[in-house]
């Protein structure tokens, strides 16, 4: 314990002096540093804040210092995530790399694809993006017909994904596909890695209601990747797959109940009528007051999950709170929509009305809310 | 009168559908978006309607119109829901018509009213002033000056008012005159008067609202407009009115984004089986149908009680916008999710009726705010 | 249309001068007459006015004179109605004979059981019951086992039904027995009727979460019915049932929007805070005017359906109105519970926390919400 | 503290649910209720308790208390939902203890504390006095007399006030002496004092709340509890107090009837399948778990909060209350409705969960009164 006492002490020290004050202060969409080959820093104090933590291995506080990380045991990495969370600083590096690949590579992956891919993804080097989705394979990722023909050193790559967040801008994919069609559905599956510089990838952005593109789809023509680039056994990909999903569902289950610049309360005390000490609307009084609720308990229940997991290592609980989580910000941008009237109506530089849109893909990406409510039929409750 | 379609109303239905497959929906929507200078409306679509009569329906015979009902009108706000239709109708062959008509002759009456009957002018009505729908909270001042009177205030929310030839302001005056009954008044006023600035908004639905302030406006006596009944009367049934329509419209909406979605569930295949064959969503199906069907009936008798001019018009008026705008809520949500990641792209149709959807409700005042007069109206 | 005001003013002094002034009451679940046998009347009026009606055949007033109606055309029974509804008459009869089997022995049955069963309903000297529901087959209930051998002449039937209402009380039970095994199971069913008299009818009381005992379960011990008996041909009684749930959706769909004495609003009125015209709890406001829209929307669905039918004969609605109005009957009483706060938690005397408790039955019986939902996807939505 | 039980909680946890899974339960509700003379709690029950030492658990030990956790008592209530055990557990060990236990010493606090912790005194709380619930109206008078106090007014929904041996009394005095701060009152009287009348009702839950008169009862100077707070803080922390029990009492409802529920799902068989198998029934189950998930966070939550006598123990209390409410509500209909025809039996126990929930809910606040109370202490 007292040894944790200096670790924090030091930890803190370190970024009194060395997180830059502009990397203190509240972020937007816009903000996040992604990294990458080419990358975009939006301000030198950007840059330097990802030189400075990917030095020391913070960016990946729990890999092996070998792998570009800092070695730190749970315990150690929680009192960085505290101590960072203090001083409101903001992520030095995020993606699909550190956040989804990298561990699954960590667990699943061979001596030679940890050396040649996480220290780089440490240093926010390499921007990746995720091959799963098809357009006949959404709820059913399982069925995907991205076919792989094995020609024993090498895989030859042909199909077409759907919904790769950022494929346009990222570097690399890691793309599941189908190594062997004589089996069953879960069975031949293989997850693999390419360079989407390698010939034959292509990508198009795809415009969304919310009037951005944040996605993309890619067409996989005659794609040659290496066969060192298998993470995990051949056709043994939906293993992975799974741990992957279930990392992305603990993520989503988050969605948007981080700090805000200005919580849903405040938006609702700013635009609507106030009469001693009462919004003048009651009948949006009532279903503010619903999701707060909701959201607490929410909240709470993320905490107590976390904390049980930490105490028994159980944890069965991803499906529900993705399913929640999601539900619960897509209220949340209702209410704000209704909160700001006629104003959120506009189109134009109008951040209310266009995180309202994008919610709504929410409960659709990472698996959709009907697909963890099957997860939790079947897993939990035992039913089907 | 009977909750039943005559055969002429449901002809007028029929025609509607029909002429608005060819010529509206989305994809002409989106098209009409994208162009280089997007004006929030189809001229080609407007004046087609024009040539079909459709402006002409509420405006009495002796000023060239034909007169029809409420139902009817209703009728083709409902399919300019289920297409999208981006016209003028609303905001002039409807809002504008129903105060004109109303209002007692005068010259503006007599030259307006004939031409909206042709489709030859558009009039947008200014009568909101905040982001929140406050009906009662008019600030907008007509005072009385040396040769008549000055307009000052700031409009929001005004509905095609970038496109309009011609503004309805409701106004509070502050000397009271012979002209103008009350506190509130309504004046008829060209858009290209002097010191009348109007600034345009795209909204979410591709549709145009503008910001109009009046900068010492002069007002001549016959620009204010004077009617049989009270401008509060006057007033609370445009608002009725205005909800009643949008309600139709919300219901054709709701019951397209909807039909699509039932479509997909039958088409699309997942784990081997069309996705409608999935109970959850069938249930869920089952239930939304159910709801649209009540709103229905909730659009009918309210478009029948404006007909009748029956005593529970604003009643019947704010229990159908709470109930179409909360079910057009769920119909174009519902539709999104069970779309799936398809119905999140532009290149589909439901993010239009979302969209639609979202400005329809909050037109004259959202479900929070019509639950909440529905409740006062009732007694509650 | 001359004819009809005529007709109108000819049953509207009928009406005035033998409509007991007793029967113009509000009346209470204790005051329905239900005839019978032995029939209870609650009072000389109630006997006096079933006498009257009856034999103006006014009681089944579109059935054919010559089996105790009075031939009414659908419009003259419709002004019959609305007089009735005029001058708040109560019914003279209620139960299953007129509303349900009765209907259905004139679409389907012989002539001879025209004659037989008829008049008798129209007079109210019989009281009828249901055995449609058994232990094994409530949703699913084509899946019943009653046994019905056939001997020729005669039928021996065997097996248990459940939810019998009145079963006790009852003369007469139309019963769904399974008269042939070797088919898919909507075709082996016969719809046959037998008194509850014969030997080897048994009836035993359920008592229910409310506190009344008003359904019975009726054991069927080697039940011999005449052959004549049958309603429809000899397994084909599933045209028969489907034409009786129908029937009995469509009644169901009504409850609770009968006008009531109270309404809710005058529960709401008398029983919270009113400020300035306003309720003061604002939360109870919001829920009961959710109700009361819903409420009205019901309603109105229920005349525009109507009016359709009457005009174009199309009616595909009865389950969706069943499903929604028990919905909404179960939602009224959840807000007279709470309206009536700690009161409605007495359980003696309390009609309030009684009813509350009966209408959770609502959307179980005449075919659970469920069923109700998968009639309309597959029937009207083409889902499946 | 950390939303986990201890390895001391979840003990006290699983001990209660093993004594009373053998102790309790629906069928020994209903021979309860159906006794001759019923009187609304099972003798031998709480004699067992008191041997098992639960109402001794919040006593100090200077009375012979054990002086637990809250969080410790609240996992006993939480399983008092789930075997609906019927016992003045609640009235006595929990809310006349707080009371008693924040009160300064005198001569009944003395006495009555050890005589609870031994299970040897039952003792009801009077505070309502209207239908709805509205804990600041109160009415009972305490007037100063020749020789001491009158005590007069009427009490409702007094939970075992027709099994106490003594009643906790809020009221409001008249004359402010030195005894008594503030403007609220507490007496402690014995229930058999002259001029107290007691009306027993038997509830839909079966247990028994009374109606309880007070007409010119004569109050002793020690009848009157005294504290180091004032009256209004002790009012708000027992009402606080008491809806947090209550929620974990109604989580404990809800679970049983939703495990009772998704056991019948894998049991019962129509259409040749088992009725779990179809989605949207599991879809609906699997709602209904999530939900009853975060009761089980928000429970813990405020059991805890009360542990560390926090700031926000009565908007947690509000929360937790509120949604607790409204989910028994969802899981207890639900479980009716999923069980079909045999939910609706008395033979069948989900009826008892049913109306337990009810109860429990309307007792210190609905999810109404406490929707509207979270979002006034939210500063909505």
């Amino acid at each position: 314990m007292n040894n944790l006492n200096s670790f924090r002490k030091d930890i803190r020290s370190w970024l009194a002096e060395n997180c830059p004050h502009a990397m203190r202060t509240p972020m937007l969409e816009k903000d996040i540093c992604r990294g990458g080959r080419n990358p975009v820093f939006q301000s030198e104090e950007q840059q330097i804040w990802l030189k400075r933590m990917s030095e020391k291995g913070w960016t990946a506080p729990t890999w092996p210092v070998e792998y570009g990380g800092a070695g730190f045991s749970k315990d150690q990495a929680k009192i960085l995530r505290e101590e960072l969370s203090l001083i409101n600083a903001r992520p030095p590096i995020s993606g699909m790399g550190i956040s989804m690949i990298g561990p699954a590579i960590l667990e699943f992956g061979s001596e030679k694809l940890k050396q040649q891919h996480l220290p780089a993804m440490a240093k926010g080097e390499v921007r990746w993006c995720q091959g799963y989705s098809e357009p006949n394979s959404g709820s059913d990722l399982a069925g995907l017909q991205t076919k792989a023909e094995n020609f024993g050193d090498h895989l030859i790559v042909n199909g077409q994904k759907v919904w790769t967040s950022y494929g346009d801008d990222a570097d690399w994919m890691f793309c599941l596909v189908r190594t062997n069609s004589d089996v069953g559905k879960h069975s031949g599956i293989s997850l693999v890695l390419f360079d989407m510089e390698t010939p034959g990838v292509s990508t198009k952005p795809i415009k969304l209601i919310s009037g951005t593109s944040v996605f993309c789809e890619t067409y996989l023509d005659n794609v040659r990747v290496d066969i060192e680039q298998v993470v995990g056994d051949i056709d043994a990909g939906w293993t992975v797959a799974k741990y992957l999903l279930t990392h992305e569902r603990e993520m989503l289950g988050k969605l948007g109940t981080a700090p805000t610049e200005k919580s849903v309360k405040e938006h609702a005390l700013d635009c609507l009528g106030v009469c001693n000490d009462r919004l003048t609307d009651e009948v949006m009084r009532k279903e503010l007051i619903d999701w707060e609720i909701d959201y607490l308990c929410h909240q709470l229940t993320m905490e107590r999950v976390n904390a049980e997991i930490a105490s028994n290592g159980v944890g069965n609980t991803s499906a529900m709170l993705k399913y929640y989580g999601t539900e619960l910000n897509k209220r949340k941008h209702e209410l704000l929509v209704s909160i700001h009237g006629s104003d959120s109506m506009h189109w134009e530089n109008n951040p209310i009305s266009r995180q309202w849109l994008r919610s709504k893909g929410n409960s659709i990406e990472g698996g959709t809310s009907e697909i963890q409510l099957n997860i939790i039929s079947k897993r939990i409750l035992g039913l089907g | 009168m009977s909750l039943v379609l005559s055969e002429e109303e449901t002809m007028i239905r029929d025609t509607a559908n029909d002429f608005l497959s060819e010529n509206a929906g989305p994809d002409m929507l989106r098209k009409l978006r994208d162009q280089d200078d997007p004006c929030g409306y189809s001229k080609v679509l407007w004046e087609k309607m024009a040539d079909l009569g459709w402006p002409s329906l509420l405006i009495p015979e002796e000023f060239g119109g034909l007169d029809f009902s409420h139902t009817a009108m209703g009728q083709i706000m409902q399919q300019v829901g289920v297409h999208l239709a981006t016209t003028p109708l609303f905001s002039t062959g409807i809002l504008a018509a129903e105060v004109l008509k109303k209002s007692k002759v005068n010259k503006n009456k007599e030259k307006l009213l004939p031409l909206i009957a042709e489709g030859k002018v558009k009039i947008a009505v200014a009568l909101e002033e905040g982001s929140r729908y406050e009906p009662a909270v008019i600030n907008t001042r007509l005072d009385s000056s040396s040769n008549g009177y000055l307009l000052n205030g700031n409009k929001r929310n005004v509905l095609d008012g970038g496109l309009a030839d011609y503004l309805i302001v409701v106004c509070r005056h502050t000397s009271k005159g012979e002209h103008i009954q009350g506190d509130l008044g309504f004046l008829i006023l060209d858009a290209n008067k002097t010191g009348i600035e109007i600034k345009n908004n795209m909204l979410i639905d591709s549709r145009m609202a503008s910001i109009v302030t009046f900068n010492n406006v002069e007002i001549l006596e016959d620009e204010i407009l004077k009617f049989e009944q009270t401008p509060e009367l006057i007033l609370e049934n445009l608002l009725s009115t205005a909800n009643i329509y949008l309600s139709a419209e919300l219901l054709g909406v709701s019951q397209k984004a909807f039909e699509l979605t039932i479509e997909y569930l039958k088409t699309r295949t997942q784990f081997g089986v069309k996705i409608g064959s999935f109970q959850a969503l069938q249930h869920r199906a089952s239930h939304l149908w159910a709801e649209i069907e009540l709103c229905k009936s909730i659009v009918l008798k309210a478009l029948r009680a404006l007909d009748q001019n029956s005593d529970d018009i604003a009643k019947l008026s704010s229990f159908a916008k709470a109930k179409t705008s909360k079910i057009s809520e769920v119909a174009t949500n519902e539709g999104i999710q069970m779309h799936g990641g398809i119905g999140m792209t532009d290149e589909f149709y439901m993010g239009f009726y979302l969209k639609r959807a979202r400005v329809a409700q909050m037109l004259f005042g959202d479900w929070k705010y019509h639950t909440d007069q529905a409740a006062t109206l009732s007694g509650y």
